[in-house]
This record gives C-alpha cells, structure tokens and sequence, in this order.
C-alpha cells in the first residue's frame, strides 16, 4: 500500500449515474488485485474530511492505470466526478483481501448488482488467466444500466442480463436461475458483493449445492488499514460471533460466515 | 539535521519530538506505511481488562469537518495485549504508551499494575471515554471521581501516568487539577464529544450506538480552549489533542500551553500525516530561532487583549 | 401552494413555520435582502439593561467549517430598543421575540417586565452568553442558578419565556429541567461553544477577548445530541440552534426532537438562507407524507440501535 | 445589495501576488459606488466557511462588469485565484458606504498601498466625473508591484511612485513629498486606505493643513450588512469612543475619527 498522487486521464459518464475514472499511477497499479480497493481523498478541503473507499474495477500494470467505476451520489463522489483530465488525485492502496481463487476451479459465478459491477469485472479477467471460466447473472435496473458486460465479455465470461425492467431481476427469477446454472454447469465457487439480499440468496444457493463463496462487503470506514475498527461488521466463526474489519480483514469474506447480510 | 532540539518530557519519559498518534487511530498496521520510529511515542487503542466485541455497525459517520465513532472498545483483553502488541513495539525505536480503560477504579488500577512491564514506557489511563458510561458520562466529567480513579492507578505503577481527560465537561480546569493532585505526571485534553447524526430519510440516528464521539478539525477550536484554561492552572504537562491536521495546528496547541501532541482523525486523511506535522514544527522553529521547542510551550501573548 | 402545514407551537405562541434566525446574526437589516414576514419568528440580538461597548476588535474568527465571535453584546441599551427597535417590526406581520440579557436575576427580571410590551411576542432569556461572565461561565451552567434566574423572570412578565442554554455544561438534560420547572414555556439549546484560535505567526489570540463562541456547522453533531437527550425528557417545546445550513440540517433537529429552529451563522454565509431552508422543510414534509410539521419532531428510529 | 451569481470573464495575474478578476454580473454592476465592497463566496464547500470581503476595483454599468484586484494569500482567496473563465462565483453587494466626494472640490490627494491601490482606483474616475483632478502617491515595493498607476492615469491622475526598492516609500519621505504637494497644488482632501501607518501619517498630515480627510478600512467580517457587530472598530465621536461597524458605517470613515490606526 502507498499513498500516491495519480493524474487523472479519463473519468466520463457510462450512464445517468455512474462514472469511470481512469487514474495513471504506476506506483500501485501493478499491486492491484481484484476485491481491493483504493481509500480516495475526494479534494484537499476538510469538507468532506475523510477518504471514500473505491475498489479496483479494472488495472493494467503495463499502462500504469488504476480504474474506477463510481456512482455519483453525495459530497464526495461529487467532488471526484468534477475531476478533469490531468488533475491530481489521491490514492492510498491497494487495500485489503481480495478475491481468492483456487488453481484447481474450472468455472465460478458472479452474481453483482450496483456498484457490485465495479468490484466483480476484474475479477473475470483473473480467473480468465487461472483459465477458469466466469459465468455471470448482472442485474440491474435496465438493459443499459448493466456497466461491466462488455468487459467480462472481453474476458470470456458468459453473461446472463436480469433487469427490474423486465421483471427478470426478481429474486424469485434470479434463484431459479441460479439452480438451473449450477445444474448445468460444473460451477466451483459463487461470488457476489454489496446487496444484502442477493448475498442472503447466495448463501442459500451456496449451502445448498455445498459450493464455497465469497462475498465483498462495504462500510463506513475511517482508516481503511486496520487501525480505527470503525468498518467492522459481525460474522460467524466456529459457531461464534466476531467483529470483523471490512477494510482489513476484508473487504472479500467467506460466503457463509456473513450475518448481518 | 537542523539546530532545533525538539525533545520534551513527559514526567520521568523523554521523547525526541512533541508529537504522538491518538489513542484508537493507531495501531502496529502504520508501521506498513512509514517509519513508526520517527514519532514521539506511539499510543496504543484503549486495553480492557477482557476481551470485548465493542458497538454494533454503523460505527462512523461523516460530519462538517468531522467524524462520528462509537467503536466502544473492542479489544481482546489484556492477556492478548501483552502476548502479541508490546513485543511487537519491542522492534522499534520508540517510546510505547499503553492506553488502558476499565469501569470501575480497582480494574483501571490491577491493569495498571499488569502493564507496568518491560517495554512499556508510560501509561495513557482513558478515564474519558464517552461510550462506555452511562448516558455517555464518564470519570473525567467530575474532579471527584477523577482524583478517585487516578489515585488507585499511581498506587499499583511506577511508570508515568497520562491521564485523558473528556471534554464533555463544564470544568476542565478543576478535573485536570483533580488528576493532577491524585498523582498524574501529564493530562491529556482531550476525548471526543459527545455528538449525533440522523440519516432524514431512514429517522435513524448515523451510529449503531445512537450517539458517538466527535473528533477532527471541528473541535480544535474548544479543545484549544481547554488546554490554554489548563496550561494556565496545572504544574505537570497538558499533553493537546483535537483536531490537530498541520503543523500550524500543532504549533497552535503548543503556543497555548501543550508540551506535547497527539493526533487523531488526520491520520485517517493523511496516513503519514504526523511526520509532516514533526517536520512543519521544526521548520517554523527554525524560522522563528526557537531551538528547543519547549520554550515555545505556552507563549502566548495575551498583552493586547481584554481577559475575558 | 401546498398541504403540508408548517405552523408550530412554542407555549402560547404559534407560529407559522419552524424556522427563526439566531440572536445576533439578525437585525433590521435583513428586511433589504428579502421579506422577513416569511420567517416563523425574528428574533433580535440581545438587549442589555444598559448601553455597553462590547468586546475589542478583532471580533470574529474563522476556524474548520465554523467562526468564532466574541462580539459580547454591543446594545444602545433596553431604551432606544423600545424606541426604535420595537416600532421597526411593527411594520412586519411576524411575531417579534426579543431576547434578554442581564448580570443579575434582578435586572433580568426588570428587564422582562418593561419588555411586556405590545408587539413583543416572546422574550428570549439568554442565560448562556459566554462572554459576559467570569472565565466564561453563565448561569447556564449550573442547573440550581437557571432555576433561580427563570423563577425571577417568570414573575414579571406573562409572555412566552424561550430559555436560551449553554452548550458549556455537562448536563444539559439537568439545566433544561431546571429551566422548565422554573416556568419557561420552551428550551432553546444552544448559545455557542466556548472555544479559542491562535495567530501562530504573531503567537496572539485571533480574538480581542482570547476566548469567544464557536458556532457553525461545526458544532451541528453536538448539539443535535443535546436536543436529542433534552428532548426526550421534557415536557415543553425544544427549539434547536446549532450549525443549522440547510433544510437537511434543520429536519435532523426536528426528527431528533425539535419543535422549532434557529438559524445563526447560515445567514452570514447565505444572506436569505432561512428561506431556503423553509423551502425545503415544506418540500420533504410533502415528499414523506407529513401533513403537519409537528409530526415530525421528535420521530428518531432508535428500534435498531443498542442505547448508550 | 442583491446576491448573485456572476459569470468569471477575466481571472488573471498581474503580478507575484495579485489576482484580476472581472465578473459578469449585470444586476449589481449599476448600482457600485467607490469604496464600497462585495462580500464573496469562495467556494460552495464549509472550509472556508465564510465569505470574504472585496473592495469594488472597477465596474461598468454598460458592460455589465464588476472588477476585483485582490491578494492571493489564505484560503478563501487561493480558491478565488483558481476561478476560470465561466465559473460562477457568489456576489452578495455592493455592501457599505463609499467614498463622499463634494462638488465644490478642485483636487483631492489619495495615498495608497497594498489592497488599497484597489480600493481607491475607482475613487479617480470618479472624481475625474466630477471635474476634480486627483494627485496620487502610490507606494509598493518596487516600481512593477504598483497596480492601479496605469488605470489611474488613464483617469487623468498625476500619479507619484514611491518604492521600498529605491526607499523612497520611506514615511519621512512621504510625508515631505505629502507637505510639497499640498503646499504646490490646492489640494481640498485627503484620502487613503487600510495601512496603520499611511493613516496615522495622512490623519496629522490633516490635522495641520485643516484639510478634511477619508479612509477605507478592513475588518474581519460575519454578516457585512450591519447585523453581527463582528466587524467593528473604535472611532472618536465628539470627544467620546464608539464602536462603529466597517461593514454599515463604513468601509469609508472620516479620518479624523479613526482611533486605532
Ligand atoms: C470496500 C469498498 C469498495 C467500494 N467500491 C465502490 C465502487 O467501486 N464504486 C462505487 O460507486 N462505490 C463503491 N463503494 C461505496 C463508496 O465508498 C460510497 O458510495 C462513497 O463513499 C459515498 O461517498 P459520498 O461522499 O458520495 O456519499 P455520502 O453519502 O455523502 O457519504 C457520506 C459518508 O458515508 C460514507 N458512505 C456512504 N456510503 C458508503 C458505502 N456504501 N460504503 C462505505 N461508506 C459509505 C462515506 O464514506 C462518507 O463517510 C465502496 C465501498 C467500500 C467500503
Ligand atoms: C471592506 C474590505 C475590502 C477589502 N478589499 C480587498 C481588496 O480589494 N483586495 C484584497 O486583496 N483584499 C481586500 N480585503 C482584504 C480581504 O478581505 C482579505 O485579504 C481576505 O478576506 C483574506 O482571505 P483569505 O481566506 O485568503 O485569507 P485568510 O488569512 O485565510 O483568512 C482567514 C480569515 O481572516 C479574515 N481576514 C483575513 N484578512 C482580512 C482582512 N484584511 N480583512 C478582513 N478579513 C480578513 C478572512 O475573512 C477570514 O475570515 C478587503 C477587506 C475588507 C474588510
Ligand atoms: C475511531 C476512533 C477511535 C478512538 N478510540 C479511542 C480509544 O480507544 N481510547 C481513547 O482514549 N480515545 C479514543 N479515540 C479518541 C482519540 O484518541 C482522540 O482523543 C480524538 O479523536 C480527538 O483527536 P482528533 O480530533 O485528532 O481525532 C478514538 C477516536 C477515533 C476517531
Ligand atoms: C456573531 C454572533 C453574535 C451572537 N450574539 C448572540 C447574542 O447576542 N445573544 C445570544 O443569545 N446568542 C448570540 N449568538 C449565538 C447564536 O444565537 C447561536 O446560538 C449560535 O451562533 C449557534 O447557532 P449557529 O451555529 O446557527 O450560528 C451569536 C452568534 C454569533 C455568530
Ligand atoms: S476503517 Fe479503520 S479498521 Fe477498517
Ligand atoms: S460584519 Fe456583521 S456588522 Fe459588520
């Protein structure tokens, strides 16, 4: 981890709420690893005075770029959205656990909605050179809403669209679809992020068929490295409940020890 | 490098420069970012006697200029503490301060005899902590529970006793000179206040604790207060912390009567925050010919100004 | 224009929405920068029994998202405000609320009675200034003191008596009982936080008078929790005064249990701000479903949280 | 006084330390007078938290235009220098009282330095409006750090430059140069701006030569319209103190009652 002043090189509108930022800083980008994530100081006032914790949606080593995929909705995505090209901004990471692959997986499933797109896209592109194939289920409000598609298709996965337009992203729908997916393919592992009530799904699922899982959390955080214990939420280990740091000992934990989700 | 000699002393403890982490916003994860060596002391989050889960989630929330926690204090107790966190200190060249908390004086004062070890260099006693007491009270709201809990404490340790004070307090200047008479070698002004935040939409209070504590920028001005009200009054060091986010800060907090500083929440913001702040107080001591940084300490010049 | 209905009432007093400026950040002057009819209340800057200077300049600070003032109370005196001041908002249809201010519970109480004028609506009792008293303290400090100058005032005059208390105190809950026991129709918390700044390069106070008030949104998550704990314990209405700048702000004040809301250094900030804030009130009452305002106060969803 | 937001046209620097800004705001540009001042908002965040008091350079009903020439140095006016052209910026004024010039007058002597070459630039051009011909002592610390000479030129004033550089803005030196002029040209007032010495010298320079005289001052500022009492200073008013306040009674007072300079 290292706290860098990157340049900012692209950072547009994908749609009416979510922005992607391009931010060149060599120095962490070859440290990415996808479930990270960036702690952002949004601008050099006080207001908003902490960090915004982003995680990695996509990173090339080569280019020296680190990207960000955001939903603009208060003061500090604000302030990060009026970036312009070559304006600085602060990075401290990569931070946390993240995803964690087995060599000996042949396929995973990725459930994501929300800013879940973000965190999951990269995620495709690791397995893809573990030679592991993605399946998706990506849900979102409408068609067009739905971010990562193209670039997990770049990556190789197979791709299934539920959207709350047609009705296809209802729970009901999605577990259906999840049972038939799992029955069809030899799936090895399900990850998902965000949403309480897709991880409470995907628990479900993941218990079912005995598949192991990960989900990535967020909450508030303070420090982002451990220090603060401001970001924990309660899991299930060995039958007993632990406050867990999502910045540190996450943000990526094991499917069935969530309890709060 | 320069001529500025910035030690200070703490009661017996002498430390190369003024300027500390905060208690809960430090742990042995910053030595991953830069040289913990280069500090004053470090300061370790708050022991109790047990191990403890602490508040649920949410535990912070954004503010003007500030931040909201209730961490409570989650903690695996003492025996973990001494096994694992001060051998770790042991690799580095700097003073560690133990912060300890219990709820009652007998507790406070048996942790305080079980960490008089080896390694240890000074005890910070968290007598101010707002989410462990009733209704948000604490020790230091009154002298008279202080001098209580701060005398059982220098019974059981030879080490310097930091005393932390709270600043939800209507006298600051009577609790310090209650810790100090009870044996306290520095006073530490100060906690978190006391503080809320409501999200509109959902009528939930921000914190899973209803209400938590405020630290960051936005309290400087008031924890300045207190510690000029005390420096004034108090024979043993005031140790300042609240807000603390530059050099110009920190000096501002020296100027009114600190020997030394603590900081908190910037860290959060600028996590090698601290050696800018050492490195910013030695300039302007530099510039302004101080060359040992305690002549600095409670200079400031009130001769043009109606006392209020 | 809507259906939502804004009025809400402070003992006896109605009025016809939540929102009123701050002693001292408002005077007649406003009435150029918009109509000052829109306000729930106008409420002047405290009058003193007789004409005083002030404080020194300089006055007025900046700190992190807050300033501080040690105005004092600059006043012609109790006499040319009845002379001129009291005329002035006759001209206005709002109701005038009037705020007081004295050294002895006598004069106040002298005071309130020569103010039970025709075309005063309230009187205001600022019992929490820090400027005027010894090191800062009021009465407001001390719950047995807020209780002997209320008691006094309450005899002179039937006019609806709003409270005005210090943050400076480690119970608020204690002092706004007294406060309402000794018969005022309402508590209105809070004056400003007793605080400090420094000018590092001169090492001189930033204040004429060392100490003075912060306010501003700083203070916000401070207050809102004294509003919160008072709230819930009394019986008379709770107006909210803190860091107010934005109809956000101001329905976390309601929710958290304020019948009504001052605005102070906002209006520094955004001369018709008030307004906005009305605004917005009224807009989110629609949004929520909220026919009558007063349903709102005092609405926070504690379900899910562990008590402190 | 209205408050608005005015459209940045211009925002450049003219030399180490000062900032020219010309600010589109038709609604407030006819109504300016010298020596009156706007109060501005720097930033939309809280830090700073209060807006900051800038005299009126110049202004142009026609164009619509006011100016403002202003010294980058805290937080407030390094947001400022930042402004680009198109960015809005809040107005809330013109605020105070300006200068009072009598028709009757032939000449009036303006001394002025740092900011106060700002603030008593537009004195000129109205004074020239008036038929009265403005002498002008302009001091600064070398010749190229003096702002307004060319625009009050272009006024018609005689301008004299003294300079820290050559030591000619040396307060002996002023103060003869201040005797010579006044001896040589029928000088009816005296005007000035801001610096404690330059107005302790200007009020005896009054004094003896029975001339009537006025200063601009500054004062931290809350509320700028008169309600707060933040700004005031102490002034002499028959022989008794009062507390006048910089925002309402002034900016511009007599020179003769200023106490504290
Ligand atoms: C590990 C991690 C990875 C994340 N990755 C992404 C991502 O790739 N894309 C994306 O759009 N968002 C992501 N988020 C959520 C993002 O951090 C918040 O949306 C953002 O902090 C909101 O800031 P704001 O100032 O715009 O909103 P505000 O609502 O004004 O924020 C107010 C306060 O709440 C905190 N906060 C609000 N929402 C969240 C949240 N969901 N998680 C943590 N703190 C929050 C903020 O940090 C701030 O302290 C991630 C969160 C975490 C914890
Ligand atoms: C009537 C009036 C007219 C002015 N006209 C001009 C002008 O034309 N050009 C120009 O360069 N400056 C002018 N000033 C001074 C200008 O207001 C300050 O330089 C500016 O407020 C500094 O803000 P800052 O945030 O950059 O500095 P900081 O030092 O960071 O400001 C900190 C605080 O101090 C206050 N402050 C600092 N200096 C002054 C000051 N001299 N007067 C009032 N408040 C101050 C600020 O308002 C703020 O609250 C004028 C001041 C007044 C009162
Ligand atoms: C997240 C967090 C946790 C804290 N935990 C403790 C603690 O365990 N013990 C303690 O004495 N103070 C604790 N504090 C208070 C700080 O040590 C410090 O007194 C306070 O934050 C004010 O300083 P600041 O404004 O620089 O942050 C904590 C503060 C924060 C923000
Ligand atoms: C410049 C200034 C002057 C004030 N004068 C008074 C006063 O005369 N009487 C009083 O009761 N409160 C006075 N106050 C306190 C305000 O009424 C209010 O309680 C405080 O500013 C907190 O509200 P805010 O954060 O919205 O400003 C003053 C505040 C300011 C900033
Ligand atoms: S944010 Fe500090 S421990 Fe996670
Ligand atoms: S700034 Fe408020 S009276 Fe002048």
């Amino acid at each position: 981890m290292k706290q860098v002043l990157g340049r900012v090189l692209q950072n547009e509108w994908v749609n009416e709420r979510y922005k992607h930022m391009v931010v060149y800083a060599p120095e962490v980008a070859a440290a990415c690893m996808p479930g990270q994530f960036f702690h952002i100081r949004c601008d050099d006032q006080f207001t908003p005075l902490l960090r915004r914790p982003m995680s990695i949606y996509q990173y090339n080593a080569d280019y020296g770029e680190v990207h960000f995929l955001y939903s603009v909705k208060g003061n500090g995505t604000t302030l990060l959205a009026e970036k312009k090209i070559d304006d600085l901004v602060d990075l401290f990471g990569p931070l946390g656990k993240g995803f964690q692959l087995d060599p000996h997986w042949r396929s995973i499933l990725v459930v994501a909605r929300g800013v879940g797109l973000a965190t999951l896209a990269p995620l495709t592109r690791l397995a893809a050179k573990h030679g592991i194939q993605t399946h998706a289920i990506l849900s979102a409000r409408t068609a067009e809403d739905v971010l990562s598609r193209a670039y997990m298709e770049a990556n190789g996965a197979y791709v299934n669209v539920v959207t709350d337009a047609d009705g296809s992203s209802d729970m009901h729908h999605v577990e259906a679809l999840l049972h038939n997916l799992i029955k069809e393919t030899p799936i090895d592992a399900l990850f998902t992020c965000g949403s309480r009530r897709l991880t409470n799904l995907l628990r479900r699922v993941a218990l079912e068929h005995k598949l192991p899982g990960q989900v990535a959390l967020e909450e508030n955080m303070g420090c982002a490295i451990g220090m603060c214990f401001c970001c924990v939420k309660p899991f299930l280990k060995d039958g007993k409940q632990v406050n867990l740091r999502v910045c540190a000992d996450g943000p990526v934990f094991d499917l069935q020890e969530v309890m709060e989700a | 490098m320069t001529n500025v000699d910035l030690h200070v002393k703490i009661g017996s403890l002498t430390i190369k420069n003024p300027v500390m982490p905060a208690s809960g916003t430090f742990s042995e994860d910053l030595a991953n970012v830069f040289d913990i060596s280069r500090l004053g002391a470090v300061v370790t989050k708050s022991v109790v006697p047990d191990a403890r889960l602490g508040n649920p989630s949410p535990r912070a929330a954004e503010t003007a200029a500030g931040m909201l926690n209730a961490v409570g204090i989650q903690s695996k107790g003492v025996d973990a503490f001494i096994a694992h966190t001060i051998p770790f200190y042991r690799n580095f060249d700097v003073p560690l301060v133990v912060s300890i908390s219990a709820e009652t004086a007998d507790r406070f004062a048996e942790m305080a005899g079980r960490l008089t070890l080896n390694g240890v260099s000074a005890l910070e006693v968290n007598i101010s902590c707002p989410n462990l007491e009733d209704n948000g009270r604490s020790y230091a709201m009154d002298p008279a529970q202080t001098e209580r809990v701060v005398t059982a404490v220098r019974r059981t340790t030879p080490l310097p006793l930091i005393v932390k004070l709270t600043p939800n307090t209507n006298d600051i200047v009577d609790v310090a000179l209650a810790a100090e008479s009870a044996g306290a070698d520095a006073v530490l002004i100060a906690n978190t206040f006391l503080a809320m935040a409501i999200d509109i939409e959902t009528r939930r209070p921000k914190l899973g604790n209803i209400m938590g504590g405020l630290s960051g920028p936005a309290i400087k001005p008031i924890v300045l207060r207190m510690v000029y009200q005390a420096a004034r009054r108090l024979h043993v060091p005031v140790i300042g912390c609240g807000g603390i986010c530059s050099a110009e800060d920190a000096l501002e907090y020296l100027i009114a009567g600190a020997t030394a500083v603590q900081v908190g929440t910037y860290t959060f913001v600028q996590p090698s925050g601290m050696l800018d702040i050492i490195d910013g107080i030695e300039r302007y001591a530099e510039r302004h010919g101080v060359t040992q940084i305690g002549d600095l300490v409670n200079t400031v010049d009130v001769s043009q100004c109606v006392s209020l």
